[in-house]
């Protein structure tokens, strides 16, 4: 089953540098959407259903439809879509800084001796999932579901346009 | 040499005990004693094993799959044909007119010749179109359509992948669908496509909220999101005639209506097809498709529509339950099928009763009034499961409470409603 | 003589339904209260129809004690739980009760009857009829309780309906003012009276008169509370007496607590009448004469300062002389016989402390009707005058008002004593004996015997200037008689003012028998202590001829002519038509006493103890602007130095915010890598 | 039994109407005081409720409600009921809506008015209800809050003035209660009412405190007397008294006198009694000259007062002063050879009812009073008035009951009390009973003078054209007279509430 | 060198977290560098779930159980962040993040 790992990883991986490559954001959104189902064939590889699933639904279902709407409407024609190049001192800092940030977390990874997996793969039902949420987790579940709230009027508030054409009523 | 002869000849013997036992268990699923189930009952999977039976087991898992994947592609596409053909006839019929009656024996044949007309038709790309995503919009669109199959228990065994977070998946696969209409609308490269885009996804997004908060309730209730285990749970009569459908009860009712009418604006039908009709932007997305492109959103749309009317079947209406005792000795899919063409039936009624609604009534109804109505029945529901170890005259407050808590906001918010029918006052006209 | 009761024999009240009798004037009272203005006959007729049937219960029950006259029928039952044990209360029937209450429901039916004539003017007389139901049900009640608590709250809700009735005209000032005089001098005699119940209920745990053999006024309490001593060398229950005969002086007008009671002829006459003449004055003894085991326990001691009944005695023979010295010289016909009444309750009293708590009684009964009959005989004078109350104004009132002249006649004879024929002859000799009789000193039996002279005259100086001579006013000339239902029971009064005297002629004392609990009734000779009887006669003959001689003879002529006797004697006459200054006594001394307490305490209050807060509130105040001083001068310049620099510091640092997320970003990757490297490093030792 | 947190919806049911009133932007004055009027009912409601379950045969306290709070302080979220509480959460339960019953045609922001009157109600629940000193001394504090904005803000011309003294006194007196406190848990470890109390019955208090220096036990005792003494208030803390119940809007006297005064004679009976007996057994002596100075002077400074209010402010203080002469005469007594339960056990239920009785009267005749001020324009002078009953003779009527049940008339609820105190008083200090009698003398005499300038005599002054009673004001007034009437009668009402725990505090008097 | 499937996860998701940090690192353009940050927080999200796959005790569901309130909290701050985006586009007519600088000190 590595070997399904590699492939999957090697594909979320790429489209992920891909798409923060590209000029076009659009199509960088679109290849997002590539490796966040990547991500998600991963968890569902890693025994994690639910978790896959969910992903799928917010990452591609919402996540990126807003992305899609957040490019369209800060573009002023539809030229704007692709964008001007970089300067290329930032690129060069960004490059190292990543690398070293990379070269760091391979050392610490390959330098540390991690337990022996279990022999077989754990089972997650959603049941226990549930049972788990509503009761351990009951206070963070409601956190959550405050803090989805709050930030789904602060996004309103914060993308709305004053309304100064009351006048326009006519209609 | 002797050696090879034997090594040959456990080899051989190993795989005919290997035949031997694969027939004993043939025989074993055959005989009719191992359960109550009928021979016609079992056929499918009988069938499918006797096809797979023999292979390694990795291998036999896939070979499973792929039948099924056939299997569903082969029945849907022919029940998209004949139901691009039934709408046809059956929108005549209500129209006073006779429908399509020329090809083939009762226009029997309408649908091939449509297919082989889309297939030879010139697909056209605009200069300036995107033309990787002006392509990849309807094979993602098809593809993630068909997606939502593959767990829907279509008989007692008959269930392409036992999942069990099997809704969420379902949903999760729906709400992709969204990206490929979007594609199409970006990658025309007209402004009318992308503004019907937009428009179809906001109505997309809009209708998603109340079709995954109606079906909630049956999680609650059943207390699992594995298709199966959901149709399980309905499975039985009280007084050994009615059935435990969720339809039954009063949130089930009310869930399964606020389903059906999300599950009519997410697959664009009339009255909610603003984002594919001819006279609003023409056509929108579908503006610059043409020959087989357009004929795969056309069957992407109906594999939609089969989709969530198979799921409306399984959550609400008792999947491939039969309704009455005595009926059980009919196969379970043939139930399941009776109750979705049935659903479809619905689809093609309503499209042809209902006029098609503004934009602003559109979104009003989801948001105004589908969605608080959902969750309220969310609260019903969430009564009817402390109250289930009610009895006697409780059971009928029960109901009542029950009932009232359906009813009321119904009628309510349904008068808030009416009232935005009234001609709206454009802000930015 | 026959058994009065022979054919009452058939009726019985059982004691338990004895709260019937004050129940029936409460229940009209009630309707009354809540009939309008304009429901005045309803208001009227259920109030006379309540007494009425009190009066036939009354019957009853003084049947079924004469039954039994020695017994003290009991009912008692429990108020309410104080934690250790209920707190009781009870009816009593006893032949005392059983009299006091027919007594009291008869002169009370007849006076309604007067009322409806009376009143018929008056805009509330429906209010009217439900104070009289309230007064008369609170009187019942004090007659039938067997418990002093009981007999307290009936007593006070008696001063109620006295306080309510005086000033029923309110709208006058005078009678404003009576009325809340004569709560508050009653309350002050009922501070005492709560004191000894007080004490009474400390010494003994319980009010009940008679329970059984652990009543209060039985002998198992009695000879604990004459064991013990108090202040003074005084028999607790000497004390206990005393405090009690505080209620009771408070309430029968006694010196010095007399004040009230003539001021209290602000109200109607028929309140007059029943109130402050008949019954609720006489209520102070019927106290002592319920609680005179009590009262007499100290008797047997031979080594204590003093008796309470010597005590009783005394005041009695004071406030009987005293009252009817000054009705000499009074000019308000209602006055005249208010004075009256406080001069005949001393008599009562004086009845009491000699001894003969039976003859105070007698009195009491006697007194109650003839003077009922001489306040409504007034009242009908002033009906038929117009409300002019002045003797020197009325006159020649006889020609027109014959009825009522004939009965105040039999009145005023019965309250001189005039012999054989009329009641009070009877139980004033009955009093005069038993002072004579006393072995404790004379002087109350010569003040008793100088206030009959003083009684004799006048009640003929009244008659004389009331219904003799020429009317001397306008009111008096256009004066004629009164409607039937005052003069009738003008009449009934009469009758009974005449026969009553003999249930108790000493020739056949069956009153007193009765009172006393004996079934045989020893007569004696009419004649027997005639010596006394005939000094009374002469008594009576010598203020009669008097009044005869000074007023009759020479009938006033104008109404401001001067009276013979203020022609004579001046300043007497002065004083004693100023009442003797009782009432400028206590504004003097009561009155400024508390005024100047009341001006100590607010004083106190606005200037020490405020003024204490004030002060503290200043310092309070003054070490605020001073921590402020040092704040803003000392401690805040330090601050400000301070805070300048760190805001110079914090200007060089903000050059570091560039405002370039980027370089935030940037920061934060390699402070990350140099942390790990960090770790890593001494991680790896 | 049900499981409900009765005691705590008791508590919290006014504040969640105050939170409801405060988020009612745009409610109409009508709704407004609908809804302040229903939730202030709700104590009564729930009181009555209480009442059902409750067994009179306990002394300890019911419907408890237990909760570990903040650990490190070892104090507890603890609330308990026994008779005396469950008789002053009715008492709240029937003056409350009394008060906000007058306080109707409050026409300045009646939103805020019932917020913030709920408010108080909900503190003063809390005060009767609260078990562990900590909360208790959250409610007692917090209601001055309401308190003080309802006189400012409603009050007289001298409101703000009165209002101030009335808050910094008060707030002066609970801070040395409040160090005292502080002492006590310092020397014990626990706030807890109940456990306090078993350890002050055994003397553990004292010694504790004395192990801390010397003069500690006097001086905590001191502290607490002091905080007590004032919210009462004990002669001569009361000069606040007299101007903050004047000036008050009608309504707000009617709930400081009928509930709030209660509070501090509850303290008393709840905490000092039960928590240093022997130290107030050995003040008791200097402490009953103080309650008879109350008593008499209290009196006699009515009779002095010329603005009604003020006047029947110091009779508040001379009833209240009853109640504590009692409980001092107890604690004198303790331990005394001759004197008996039966007195000690008088003085107590006479304390407590009272309480309750005074409640009733003092908060009718402040209601009598509002409607006089409200006819005569704001005047409320004892002179301004003249035959007022000719021109109202059923607010005369409903004035005067009040009025006789002030005065101690029997028949009427103010004589159980006062008869069952004299009875204790009496029995414990004769000497007290009879000096006090002064009291009850001057209470006619200026009650009297009250009555007879105000309602008799010509019609004249402020009475001219005087109204009589509208349906409101009788709806206001009369279930409050038919309790006193009722009480009068029947008084086992609420004796039968408490005997036994006054019993059981009676059998306290041996004490080391 | 041996590298057990944990490792390789590990490895895995770093990369992602340097490609995600690049990302926003190198880009000028908001969305993208919004878009930089959700690919750090899946790489985050990767590791609770490897090492809740194959760490010691996958019998307790906390690393799904975390993933999942990470999900939600990463959607809330996608939609907060694109409307702050979509606010700084009207103030200054476009959304370079080195133009939005105007709080700097």
């Amino acid at each position: 089953m590595i070997f399904v790992l590699t492939i999957i990883a090697f594909l979320t991986l790429a489209t992920a540098a891909v798409a923060l490559a590209l000029r076009n954001l659009i199509h960088s959104a679109l290849l997002l959407t590539v490796s966040w189902s990547g991500i998600a064939a991963f968890y569902l590889w890693a025994g994690a259903e639910f978790v896959a699933f969910a992903q799928i639904l917010i990452y591609v279902g919402a996540i990126s439809m807003v992305v899609l709407f957040a490019v369209l409407l800060t573009r002023r024609s539809r030229d704007d879509f692709a964008i001007a190049p970089e300067s290329v001192g930032r690129a060069v800092s960004a490059l190292i800084a990543g690398g070293a940030v990379l070269g760091v977390l391979f050392g610490a990874v390959v330098s540390t001796r991690l337990p022996d997996p279990p022999t077989s793969a754990p089972v997650v039902t959603v049941r226990r999932l549930g049972l788990q949420l509503m009761s351990p987790h009951a206070a963070a579940l409601l956190v959550v579901g405050a803090l989805l709230t709050v930030a789904l009027l602060g996004a309103v508030v914060l993308a709305a346009t004053a309304r100064r054409d009351a006048t326009e009523d006519a209609g | 040499m002797l050696q090879m002869t034997l090594a040959l000849s456990a080899s051989a013997c190993r795989s005919l005990l290997a035949g031997a036992s694969y027939l004993v268990e043939l025989a074993k699923a055959w005989r009719p004693a191992a359960s109550s189930d009928s021979l016609l009952e079992r056929a499918p999977v009988m069938l499918r094993d006797a096809v797979t039976g023999f292979l390694p087991e990795p291998w036999r898992w896939f070979a499973n799959s792929l039948i099924a994947i056939v299997a569903i592609l082969a029945v849907f596409g022919l029940l998209f044909a004949y139901l691009t053909l039934a709408e046809r006839k059956i929108l005549g019929r209500i129209q006073n007119r006779p429908g399509p009656n020329r090809t083939g024996w009762f226009g029997l044949l309408q649908p091939f010749a449509d297919g082989v007309k889309a297939l030879t038709k010139e697909d056209i790309v605009p200069a300036n179109a995107d033309r990787v995503l002006h392509f990849l919009a309807p094979v993602a669109l098809v593809a993630l359509s068909l997606l939502g199959f593959a767990v829907i228990p279509f008989g007692r065994q008959l269930v392409p992948i036992e999942l069990n977070a099997a809704v969420l998946y379902f949903f999760a696969a729906g709400a992709a669908t969204e990206l490929a209409v979007f594609m199409a609308g970006w990658a025309s490269h007209n402004k009318y496509s992308l503004l019907a885009a937009m428009r179809a996804l906001a109505q997309l997004i809009s209708y998603e909220l109340p079709l995954l908060l109606s079906f909630v309730p049956v999680v609650m209730l059943a207390g699992t999101l594995s298709t199966t285990e959901i149709v399980a749970a309905q499975g039985g009569w009280k007084w050994g005639f009615i059935p435990h459908w969720y339809v039954l009860t009063p949130w089930g009712f009310a869930g399964f209506a606020i389903f059906m009418v999300a599950a009519l604006a997410e697959s664009n039908r009339s009255p909610f097809d603003l984002p594919e009709a001819e006279s609003e932007l023409i056509a929108g997305h579908l503006t610059e498709y043409s020959g087989f492109k357009y004929a795969l959103f056309f069957m992407a749309e109906y594999f939609g529509m089969c989709a969530l009317s198979g799921m409306a079947v399984t959550l609400f209406l008792g999947g491939w339950q039969a309704p009455l005792p005595f009926l059980e000795f009919i196969p379970s899919y043939a139930w399941f099928a009776a109750k979705l063409l049935a659903l479809l039936l619905g689809f093609i009624w309503i499209r042809a009763t209902f006029p098609r609604l503004r934009m602003d009534q559109l979104t009003r109804l989801a948001w105004k009034f589908l969605v608080p109505l959902a969750l309220i029945n969310l609260g019903t529901a969430a009564f009817w499961s402390l109250t289930h170890d009610w009895a006697g005259p409780l059971q009928l407050a029960r109901w009542g409470v029950a009932a009232v808590l359906v009813v009321g906001p119904f009628v309510i918010m349904g008068r808030t409603l009416s009232a935005g029918v009234a001609p709206r006052k454009y802000r930015y006209a | 003589m026959l058994e009065l009761g022979a054919f009452l024999r058939l009726m019985t009240l059982p004691v338990h339904l004895l709260w019937l009798i004050a129940a029936l004037p409460l229940l009209a009272a009630g309707i009354g209260a809540l009939t309008p203005r304009r429901g005045r006959a309803l208001a009227a007729g259920v109030a006379i129809a309540a007494m009425a049937l009190s009066f036939l219960l009354s019957c009853a029950a003084l049947a079924t004690a004469l039954a039994q006259p020695a017994a003290h029928l009991v009912h008692n039952f429990a108020w309410f739980d104080l934690g250790l044990g209920p707190l009781r209360l009870g009816w009593l029937l006893d032949p005392l009760t059983a009299f006091m209450c027919v007594m009291v429901t008869l002169v009370g039916l007849l006076i309604f009857v007067f009322s409806v004539g009376y009143m018929h003017a008056d805009a509330n007389s429906t209010r009217f009829f439900c104070f009289m139901s309230v007064f008369a049900a609170a009187m019942l009640g004090v007659l039938i309780a067997n418990s002093l608590l009981l007999l307290f709250v009936c007593w006070e809700l008696v001063g109620l309906a006295s306080y309510l009735l005086i000033g029923f005209w309110f709208h006058k000032p005078a009678a404003a003012a009576a009325a809340k005089k004569a709560f508050i001098t009653t309350r002050i005699g009922d501070l005492g009276l709560l004191l000894g119940m007080l004490w009474l209920y400390d010494s003994t745990g319980t009010l009940l008169f008679f329970d059984a053999g652990n009543g209060v006024l039985e002998a198992g309490a009695l000879g604990a509370l004459t064991a013990q001593t108090t202040i003074g060398g005084l028999a607790v229950s000497t004390a206990i007496g005393l405090l009690v005969f505080c209620g009771a002086i408070g309430k029968s007008g006694q010196f010095p607590l007399h004040v009230w009671l003539p001021d209290a002829m602000e109200g109607p006459t028929p309140v007059s009448a029943l109130i402050h003449a008949a019954t609720m004055v006489a209520a102070g003894v019927f106290l002592v004469a319920r609680v005179y085991p009590l009262m007499a326990a100290d008797q047997a001691l031979a080594h204590v300062p003093i008796h309470a009944l010597t005590v009783v005695a005394f005041i009695g023979a004071i406030t009987a002389l005293m009252g009817a010295m000054i009705a000499v010289a009074q000019n308000d016909i209602k006055r005249v016989l208010a004075f009256s009444t406080v001069s005949q309750l001393g008599y009562m009293m004086l009845a009491l402390g000699v001894g003969s708590w039976v003859a105070a009684i007698f009195h009491l009964l006697t007194h109650a009707f003839f003077k009922a009959l001489l306040f409504l005989g007034a009242g009908s004078v002033i009906h038929a005058a117009h409300h002019e109350q002045d003797i020197r104004r009325l006159g020649g009132l006889r020609g027109p008002m014959r009825t009522t002249f004939a009965t105040f006649a039999i009145g005023m004879m019965a309250l001189s004593g005039v012999p054989f024929l009329f009641s009070g002859f009877w139980s004033k000799e009955a009093i005069l004996h038993a002072a004579h009789a006393w072995n404790g000193s004379s002087l109350p039996l010569f003040a008793g015997l100088a206030a009959v002279v003083l009684t004799a005259f006048y009640m003929t100086r009244l008659v004389a200037e009331v219904f003799f001579g020429a009317p001397r006013s306008e009111a008096a000339g256009h004066a004629h008689e009164s409607p039937p239902t005052m003069t009738i029971p003008l009449i009934g009064l009469a009758v009974g003012a005449v026969l009553l005297g003999f249930l108790g002629t000493p020739a056949y004392p069956w009153l007193q028998a009765r009172l006393l609990g004996e079934t045989e009734v020893h007569g004696h000779s009419l004649l027997e202590g005639g010596g006394l009887m005939m000094l009374s006669i002469v008594l009576v003959a010598l203020g009669i001829g008097a009044g005869w001689a000074i007023y009759w003879r020479r009938l006033r002529a104008t109404a401001t002519a001067l009276d013979p006797l203020e022609r004579a004697t001046p300043r007497t006459f002065a004083a004693l038509a100023a009442r003797l200054g009782f009432d400028e006594l206590y504004a003097a001394t009561v009155g400024r006493l508390s005024n100047a307490t009341a001006a100590l305490a607010d004083a106190l209050d606005r200037h020490v103890w405020d003024g204490a807060i004030r002060f503290l509130a200043r310092l309070g105040e003054f070490t605020g602007v001073v921590s402020r001083e040092t704040d803003e001068d000392m401690l805040n310049g330090g601050f400000d130095a301070g805070s300048e620099s760190l805001r110079g510091t914090g200007k060089l640092y903000s050059r570091a915010q560039t405002g370039e997320t980027h370089g935030y970003l940037r920061v934060i990757a390699i402070g990350f890598v140099l942390l790990v490297l960090i770790v890593m490093m001494g991680g790896g030792q | 039994m049900t499981s409900l947190p009765l005691l705590s919806l008791i508590v919290f049911t006014p504040w969640a109407g105050a939170a409801l009133l405060a988020s009612l932007r745009r409610a109409s004055p009508i709704i407004v005081r609908t809804v302040s009027l229903v939730f202030s009912l709700s104590t009564l409601a729930l009181g009555l409720v209480v009442l059902a379950g409750f067994d009179a045969a306990r002394t300890s306290p019911q419907f408890v409600e237990q909760q570990a709070w903040i650990s490190t302080l070892n104090v507890h979220y603890h609330l308990g009921l026994d008779g005396l509480s469950l008789v002053l959460v009715l008492l709240t339960g029937i003056v409350t809506p009394t008060a906000l019953l007058a306080s109707w045609r409050v026409r300045r922001s009646p939103r805020l008015f019932g917020a913030l009157f709920l408010f108080l109600q909900g503190a003063a629940l809390g005060v009767f209800l609260a078990l562990d000193f900590f909360h208790w001394f959250l409610f007692w504090e917090l209601s001055l809050v309401p308190a003080f904005f309802l006189i400012k803000l409603w009050g007289g011309a001298g409101a703000s003035r009165a209002a101030y003294q009335f808050v910094i006194y008060t707030i002066g007196g609970s801070a040395f209660m409040l160090l005292g406190f502080a002492a006590l848990y310092v020397a014990t470890g626990t706030l807890d009412f109940i456990q306090l109390a078993q350890l002050g019955a055994d003397g553990t208090i004292g010694q504790k405190l004395a192990a801390l220096g010397g003069w500690w036990p006097t001086a905590v005792f001191l502290g607490v007397l002091l905080g007590l003494a004032v919210k009462v208030p004990l002669f001569p803390f009361h000069t606040w008294l007299p101007p903050a119940y004047a000036e008050a809007p009608t309504g707000t006297s009617m709930f400081l006198t009928g509930v709030m005064s209660k509070m501090g004679v509850y303290g008393f009976l709840r905490i000092l009694w039960p928590l240093f007996p022997a130290s107030l057994h050995a003040a008791a002596p200097a402490l009953l000259w103080l309650a008879l100075g109350g008593v008499v002077l209290g009196a006699f400074a009515a009779m002095r007062q010329i603005d009604l209010k003020r006047m029947i402010a110091y009779s508040s203080i001379n009833h209240l002063s009853y109640c504590l002469l009692a409980l001092f005469a107890v604690s004198a007594a303790t331990g005394r050879a001759g004197a008996t339960n039966e007195a000690a056990t008088a003085a107590l239920s006479g304390t407590i009812l009272h309480i309750f009785n005074h409640g009733l009267s003092a908060a009718a005749l402040f209601c009598c009073v509002g409607v006089l001020e409200s006819r005569a324009g704001g005047r409320r002078g004892l002179n301004d008035f003249g035959g007022v009953r000719t021109a109202a003779p059923i607010f005369a009527g409903l004035c005067g009951i009040s009025m006789f049940s002030s005065l101690g008339l029997p028949g009427l609820n103010g004589f159980v009390g006062e008869f069952l105190i004299f009875r204790g008083v009496f029995g414990l200090t004769p000497w007290a009973a009879a000096v006090a009698c002064l009291g009850l003398l001057a209470t006619a005499l200026f009650l009297m003078t009250f009555w007879q300038r105000v309602f008799h005599g010509p019609t004249g002054g402020a009475a001219t054209g005087f109204k009589d009673l509208s349906a409101l004001e009788i709806a206001t007034l009369a279930p409050t007279i038919a309790l006193i009437f009722v009480l009068g009668v029947w008084p086992q009402l609420i004796a039968g509430l408490i005997n036994p725990l006054v019993t059981a505090w009676a059998g306290h008097l041996a004490l080391p | 060198m041996n590298l057990s499937p944990l490792h390789l996860c590990l490895l895995f998701s770093s990369a992602l977290f340097c490609i995600g940090l690049i990302g926003a690192l190198c880009r000028s353009n908001t969305i993208l560098v919004l878009l930089g940050v959700e690919l750090m927080l899946n790489a985050a999200n990767l590791n609770f779930i490897a090492f809740w796959r194959f760490g010691p005790a996958p019998s307790a569901e906390t690393g799904v159980i975390f993933v999942l309130f990470s999900i939600a909290v990463a959607a809330a701050e996608a939609a907060v962040g694109l409307a702050l985006v979509i606010s700084i586009y009207r103030h200054q007519q476009n959304i370079r993040l080195q133009e939005a600088n105007r709080l700097k000190g």
